[in-house]
């Protein structure tokens, strides 16, 4: 049993799915999603305990041995980020319950959790599978049933956002097809580790690097790297709470995962560094998403596009640490997949609080509700707080990583510009809390504090984000393993 | 009442009032004259104790008779006219800041 | 003893705590924390560490030295005398906000003076500043409000600046301890900037006079004893010795005087005093001599107590009547004698009048000046004790409790407040009188005698003859009146210069925008025209922006990307 | 030609590769008409010849010059002489189309329902409409 868990990773929620539509009814529905999550999340644990013990699992599906059949290959680096999926999956889904029943028809909630379970599933695939056209194939799960979460949303507007997104969500993976197509033509291999042997040899071919260049944009695309970021403002602000909360966590996250995937274990450092130049075109990327965006979402009214417009700006972060190409750099931006989807996901969950009870998220909506809601506001604080880098919260950990990695390699105006924009990230974080503890609650309306069922899975992130930020030396461990792996200096 | 500014700052200032003359003090002029007196007298007490008194200056400057009070003398009548002159300069009405 | 506590966690506890009582038990409480925390500091030794790790760096979270027991035994003083004057605060004060947060604070520059490491500098530092922040927002009012952000602001950017010169450190040196410092290499500037904006150096130093005026009256007094002298604590530890230290210091200790003649908020006006002694203090930490540098931290010592004081009997002052300006007070002797006496005393300490306290630290800096050579300095600073007299001196109580009568009538204030300043007072004429009390603290050992004839006589010839020409001046009506008025200073910068420019970067940037998206189409519009003809009048161009502009980054995107591999 | 084939050696290699020239027009149509077209209709129309595009140049890359199916012999081997090409292309475009169907069929699904929203699929007039909402 144990030997099939990577597939059943991926296999469980894929299965629950359907199920979640003929059972119909919308509490039945959300129990699977919530089987299916936990599951993940368990198998999870389990994969990442025994990857760091003993080193990469692999697993033959359908016992077609790789090169030829496909692999499901799991080192310290996608062990990982299956956990912050599964992690986050399961704290969203004990939040939907009450989010979802009130911002989604009755008649759509089994729909919703079977789209929610491809979308997990999807997310689950990309980082388990060893087989780059498995990406892609999972990657148009995850999406298309992203979409079709999105246009869930109260708004109408959340339909053409969903529908934005759906037209650069294909264009992206479409893009990373292209790239594959070129891999396979020039090499024959689509098992990651095959590939990683034969792409040295071919690596003047110019087909490599236009596959390369088509590979670079599609994942760029999907992770909203700055300026190819236009499609997630408005997916996220239109979103139902829930998805929303979700989707920052986890779908950027295994966008970042398949960038480092792509660039570093198949394609390699040295080809990315040394030959296509990939840090000249990250740096600067990365330093304008985080200034550009960090600016922007000061000057946002809404606070879940807000927070949008600062998960760019927090991307911009991971790209930034990938940029230094040193195992310090590759340490922070995979320290802060994780942090980041701890703390996005807690302010997204105590934002969905919020709209639970006053039906908006708009800064002026949520005037003195400090007092109103005070375990809502407080979860929103701490989360911002970690946002912002403060000590003791995970947001402190990875910027300390990635100044770290600036000053070795001697760029400390990098340095400079994390500690700059974390002030700016303070800017913007300040004028919720300003608008929730220094103005008059507007005092017709009965307001009362979220229910348990939405402030427990909220507070269970919050934690994690001070849990994490004091002990910091498992997660920094895991990162620091993934980090070697991926540049070549550990198996 | 300390939540409040006082009343008078939100008013709009008096431009062009010149500014408020100092009536009578508001200690009995008996007494105000006592005062001085009495100060005088320190001054003189302060320089005569000066001269009679074996001062070691630490500064060269303090080898000049009476240094400490001419120094503080002029120091001040400097300050409060310097300081006259700094208002043309920066004084503005108090409401300057007020459509931040 | 090595059972004690970390100093700053018996105030976090206090300060959870008073989250949660209310009434008298809070009261007791309030009083018992900075008395505990004393009894607990007594038994800290040199030498008694507390170390951590994190991230695989040891950090010392407490460090106990002279130089620090001297600045925690201080702090407990200072945050006993704030704690009582603050007792009477009632909820429509805002009271349980500015109690706990006025606990954070006192625990946080606790922190700050035992932290053996940059980053427990660098947290203590940074919750010194929100704390300390909420002290001013309690007061309520817009301008509190505006003011309170912008001092944030300042305080959180100089956070910052030490995180990145400390983290800047750690990369030359490996270490993270807080020791000597010095001015080599952009890190030691970085913390020297940042903690010269919590020193209010010159030009760094509006934060101060914008804010410490906007706060309670009794956050203000909390205000006053901890930000600044935590700056002046990192100062003598990282960087005694540094000439310019020594210029700095003479400028803080003579611009605000000019200000301070004409600034017509008492409290204001206190605040502008404020940076003139930490100019003392600076100087003589630049000065760095054992003399000089017990001088500076001794000054930091009494400079609690007496501008404390102040601030106490200014705040009594606006609590009983709401005001504060010159203009609008006087002849409140009449009806608050008692609170006039106790400012004079505090005024009478900050001058230097011998037998106050202010006397037996500020002759030590002044000795130490000579001894180091700073012949052309030693004027300069002798001038800046004059103009203590003029605005601290004579003109905080004249203004207030003499003058021309303002016809109001009040009453002394709560007996916490007369209590508070009561205890000050004593400790100003305390130490002025036997100074050995305080010199035992110091951290060399000093051999100094501030009470012989020449310094005592000299002192109050400069005294008398400062407060003579006051009188002269003020009889010849040739003293400037108190006007109400504002007084542009360093804040004028970011508050109207700044906020210009933003707003004329902005217009341009908006407009550069528009211009460049115009030309942008100019170009465009004949590739695409063709295609575009036969599609009706509405700007098609416009019309497929959305998602027809993302996806015309991401050819622009690849093309980029592939012309950069191929070129 | 001779005379403009040796000035200008690779019109022999365009005209050798067409079939990859067609994939790069395909291409280059469907992702102009994502960019010009307003109309979500056009939009998805522009995605699908996209799409088709890639599905061309997998299906190309698998095409050898005689080649055949890769069916074995009677009796389980390859027959000799027989050029077999490569059928894996041929399947994993197959999952290409299937998805692409796919996102098409949630392209227009939303389409749909924006029209029944807004009551247009226009983009220009969506945005026109949202920007009202906004304001």
């Amino acid at each position: 049993m144990t030997q099939h868990l990577p597939v059943l990773q991926v296999v469980i929620p894929l299965v629950l799915a359907p199920l979640c539509v003929l059972v119909r009814h919308p509490r039945a529905a959300w129990a699977l999603a919530a089987l299916g999550s936990l599951c993940a999340f368990g198998i999870a644990l389990d994969i990442v305990s025994t990857v760091l013990a003993s080193g990469p699992l692999s697993y033959d599906v359908g016992d077609w041995a790789p090169p030829w059949g496909i692999e499901y290959r799991i080192d310290a680096v996608n062990a990982w980020i299956l956990v912050i999926v599964s992690l986050v999956s399961t704290a969203v889904v004990f939040f939907a319950r009450a989010s979802v029943e009130r911002e989604v028809e009755a008649s759509r909630v089994a729909l919703f959790y079977a789209a929610y379970l491809l979308c997990l599933s999807g997310l689950l695939g990309i980082a388990a599978t060893g087989d780059v056209f498995n990406v892609f194939v999972f990657l148009e799960i995850s999406s298309l049933s992203a979409y079709a979460l999105i246009a869930l949303g109260q708004d109408r507007r959340a339909l053409a956002a969903a529908f934005r997104y759906l037209i650069m969500g294909s264009v992206g993976a479409t893009f990373i097809v292209i790239g594959i197509g070129l891999m396979y033509a020039t090499t024959g291999t689509l098992n990651m580790a095959d590939l990683a042997d034969r792409l040295p040899g071919v690596w003047h071919v110019r087909t490599i690097k236009v596959a390369y260049g088509f590979l670079a944009v599609g994942c760029f695309l999907k992770l909203a790297l700055f300026p190819l970021h236009l499609w997630l403002p408005n997916a996220y602000t239109f979103a139902p709470s829930a998805v929303t909360a979700f989707m920052a966590a986890t779908a950027t996250k295994v966008a970042v995962y398949m960038l480092l995937r792509f660039f570093f274990t198949i394609f390699g450092a040295a080809f990315s560094f040394d030959v296509m130049n990939l840090d000249m075109v990250l740096m600067p990327l990365a330093v304008a998403a985080i200034f550009s965006m960090s600016f922007v979402a000061i000057l946002q009214t809404n606070v879940k596009r807000l927070l949008a417009y600062s998960s760019v700006a927090q991307i911009g972060y991971m790209i930034l640490g990938i940029s230094f190409a040193s195992v310090t750099g590759l340490t922070a931006a995979v320290l802060h997949l994780f942090n980041h989807a701890l703390m996005k996901g807690a302010l997204f969950m105590a934002l969905g609080c919020v709209a639970y009870r006053i039906g908006s998220v708009h800064i002026d909506a949520m005037a003195g509700l400090g007092k109103r809601m005070p375990a809502t506001m407080a979860a929103f604080v701490v989360g911002g707080l970690s946002l912002v880098g403060v000590p003791l919260t995970v947001g402190f950990v990875s910027k300390w990583y990635l100044i770290l990695a600036a000053l070795e390699r001697g760029w400390w105006p990098l340095a400079v510009i994390v500690l700059i924009t974390s002030v700016m990230a303070l800017a913007y974080v300040w004028r919720v809390i300003e608008a929730a503890y220094f103005r008059e609650f507007p005092g017709d309306r009965e307001t009362r504090e979220a229910p348990a069922a939405l402030l427990v899975p909220t507070w269970a992130l919050v934690v994690l984000n001070v849990y994490f930020g004091i002990d910091a030396t498992r997660t920094v461990g895991v990162a620091e393993r993934a980090a070697e792996i991926l540049m070549g200096a550990a198996p | 009442m300390n939540e409040k500014r006082s009343p008078d700052s939100l008013q709009p200032p008096e431009a062009g009032r010149p500014p408020a003359q100092h009536g009578p003090n508001s200690v009995p002029p008996r007494w105000s004259k006592r005062i001085l007196l009495g100060f005088l007298g320190l001054c003189v007490a302060a320089v005569v104790a000066g001269f009679l008194a074996d001062i070691h200056g630490e500064h060269p400057w303090e080898e000049v008779p009476l240094f400490h009070a001419l120094y503080g003398f002029l120091g001040i009548s400097g300050l409060i006219l310097v300081s006259k002159a700094l208002r043309r300069l920066v004084m503005r009405p108090e409401d300057y800041y007020d459509d931040e | 003893m090595t059972s004690s506590l970390p100093p700053f966690l018996v105030f976090f506890v206090g300060a959870l705590l008073a989250a949660v009582t209310r009434g008298t038990v809070r009261k007791v409480l309030l009083v018992l924390v900075p008395v505990a925390g004393a009894l607990n500091v007594w038994g800290v030794e040199e030498g008694y560490a507390w170390q951590l790790e994190f991230l695989g760096y040891v950090l010392e979270p407490v460090r106990a030295d002279r130089l620090s027991l001297l600045f925690g035994y201080l702090f407990h003083l200072a945050a006993f005398i704030a704690v009582v004057y603050s007792l009477h605060l009632k909820k429509a004060e805002n009271a349980t906000v500015q109690h706990v947060a006025a606990l954070v604070y006192a625990g946080s520059a606790l922190g700050a003076v035992f932290a053996g490491d940059f980053i427990s500098l660098f947290v203590f530092w940074e919750l010194l500043a929100v704390s300390s922040a909420f002290l001013i927002w309690s007061r309520r009012g817009p301008g509190s409000a505006r003011a309170g952000m912008r001092y944030l602001v300042v305080q959180v950017v100089s956070g910052v600046a030490l995180l990145a010169g400390a983290l800047m450190r750690v990369h030359e040196t490996g270490t993270l301890s807080f020791g000597f410092v010095g001015l080599d290499g952009l890190s030691g500037w970085l913390i020297f900037l940042a903690i010269g904006v919590k020193a209010a150096f010159p030009l760094l130093h509006s934060w101060l006079i914008d804010a410490y005026p906007e706060g309670t009256p009794t956050g203000t007094v909390f205000l006053s004893a901890f930000t600044t002298k935590v700056a002046v604590y990192a100062l003598a530890r990282g960087f005694p010795e540094t000439e310019i230290l020594v210029y700095a210091g003479a400028a803080m200790a003579c611009f605000p005087i000019f200000y301070a003649v004409i600034e017509n908020d008492l409290r204001r006006t206190l605040a502008y005093s404020m940076i003139n002694q930490i100019g003392f203090m600076v100087c003589g930490i630049g000065v760095g001599s054992a003399l000089a540098i017990n001088g500076a931290v001794a000054h930091a010592f009494n400079d609690v107590l007496f501008k404390g004081l102040l601030f106490m009997s200014m705040g009594a002052v606006m609590h009983m009547t709401g005001k504060t300006k010159a203009s609008d007070l006087g002849g409140l002797y009449k009806t608050m004698p008692f609170t006039a006496v106790l400012c004079m005393i505090g005024a009478a300490s900050i001058s230097a009048v011998p037998l106050f306290n202010g006397f037996v630290s500020k002759s030590m800096i002044m000795s130490a000046l000579i001894d180091g050579g700073y012949m052309w300095i030693w004027p300069v600073m002798l001038f800046a004790s004059a103009g203590v007299v003029e605005h601290a001196g004579i003109k905080i109580p004249f203004f207030a409790f003499f003058a021309q009568d303002s016809g109001i009538r009040t009453r002394e204030p709560p007996r916490n407040m007369l209590a508070a300043m009561t205890v000050a007072a004593i400790a100003c004429v305390a130490i002025g009188v036997r100074p050995g009390l305080l010199y035992g603290l110091l951290p060399y050992a000093v051999d100094y005698h501030p009470y012989d004839a020449s310094h005592v006589l000299t002192q109050i010839q400069l005294l008398a003859f400062a407060i003579g020409a006051i009188v002269v001046f003020q009889l010849l009506k040739i003293y400037p009146a108190e006007i109400r008025a504002v007084n542009l200073d360093a804040d004028w910068f970011y508050r109207r210069a700044g906020a210009r420019l933003v707003r004329r970067t902005g217009d341009a940037v908006a407009q550069a925008g528009v211009a460049l998206r115009s030309a942008a189409a100019g170009v465009a519009r004949p590739m695409y025209e063709g295609a575009f003809r036969a599609h009706g009048p509405h700007g098609p161009l416009a019309r497929s922006w959305p998602a027809g502009s993302m996806v015309l980054w991401v050819a622009i995107m690849l093309a980029a990307f592939l012309l950069f591999q191929f070129l | 030609m001779s005379w403009a084939q040796s000035a200008f050696p690779w019109i022999g290699h365009v005209v050798a590769n067409y079939n990859y020239w067609i994939v790069i027009v395909l291409m280059m149509t469907g992702f102009y008409v994502l960019i010009s077209r307003g109309n979500l209709i056009k939009k998805l129309v522009g995605l699908n010849v996209f799409q088709t595009s890639v599905f061309l140049m997998y299906i190309t890359m698998g095409k050898i010059t005689g080649g055949t199916a890769p069916i074995l012999g009677s009796h389980g081997e390859p027959v000799p002489g027989v050029l077999y090409s490569n059928p894996l292309p041929h399947v994993l475009i197959l999952t290409a189309i299937v998805v692409g169907v796919a996102t098409t069929s949630v392209g227009l699904a939303l389409a749909v329902r924006i029209k029944e929203a807004y009551g247009t699929v226009e983009e220009d007039e969506i945005n026109a409409l949202d920007a009202e909402a906004d304001s």
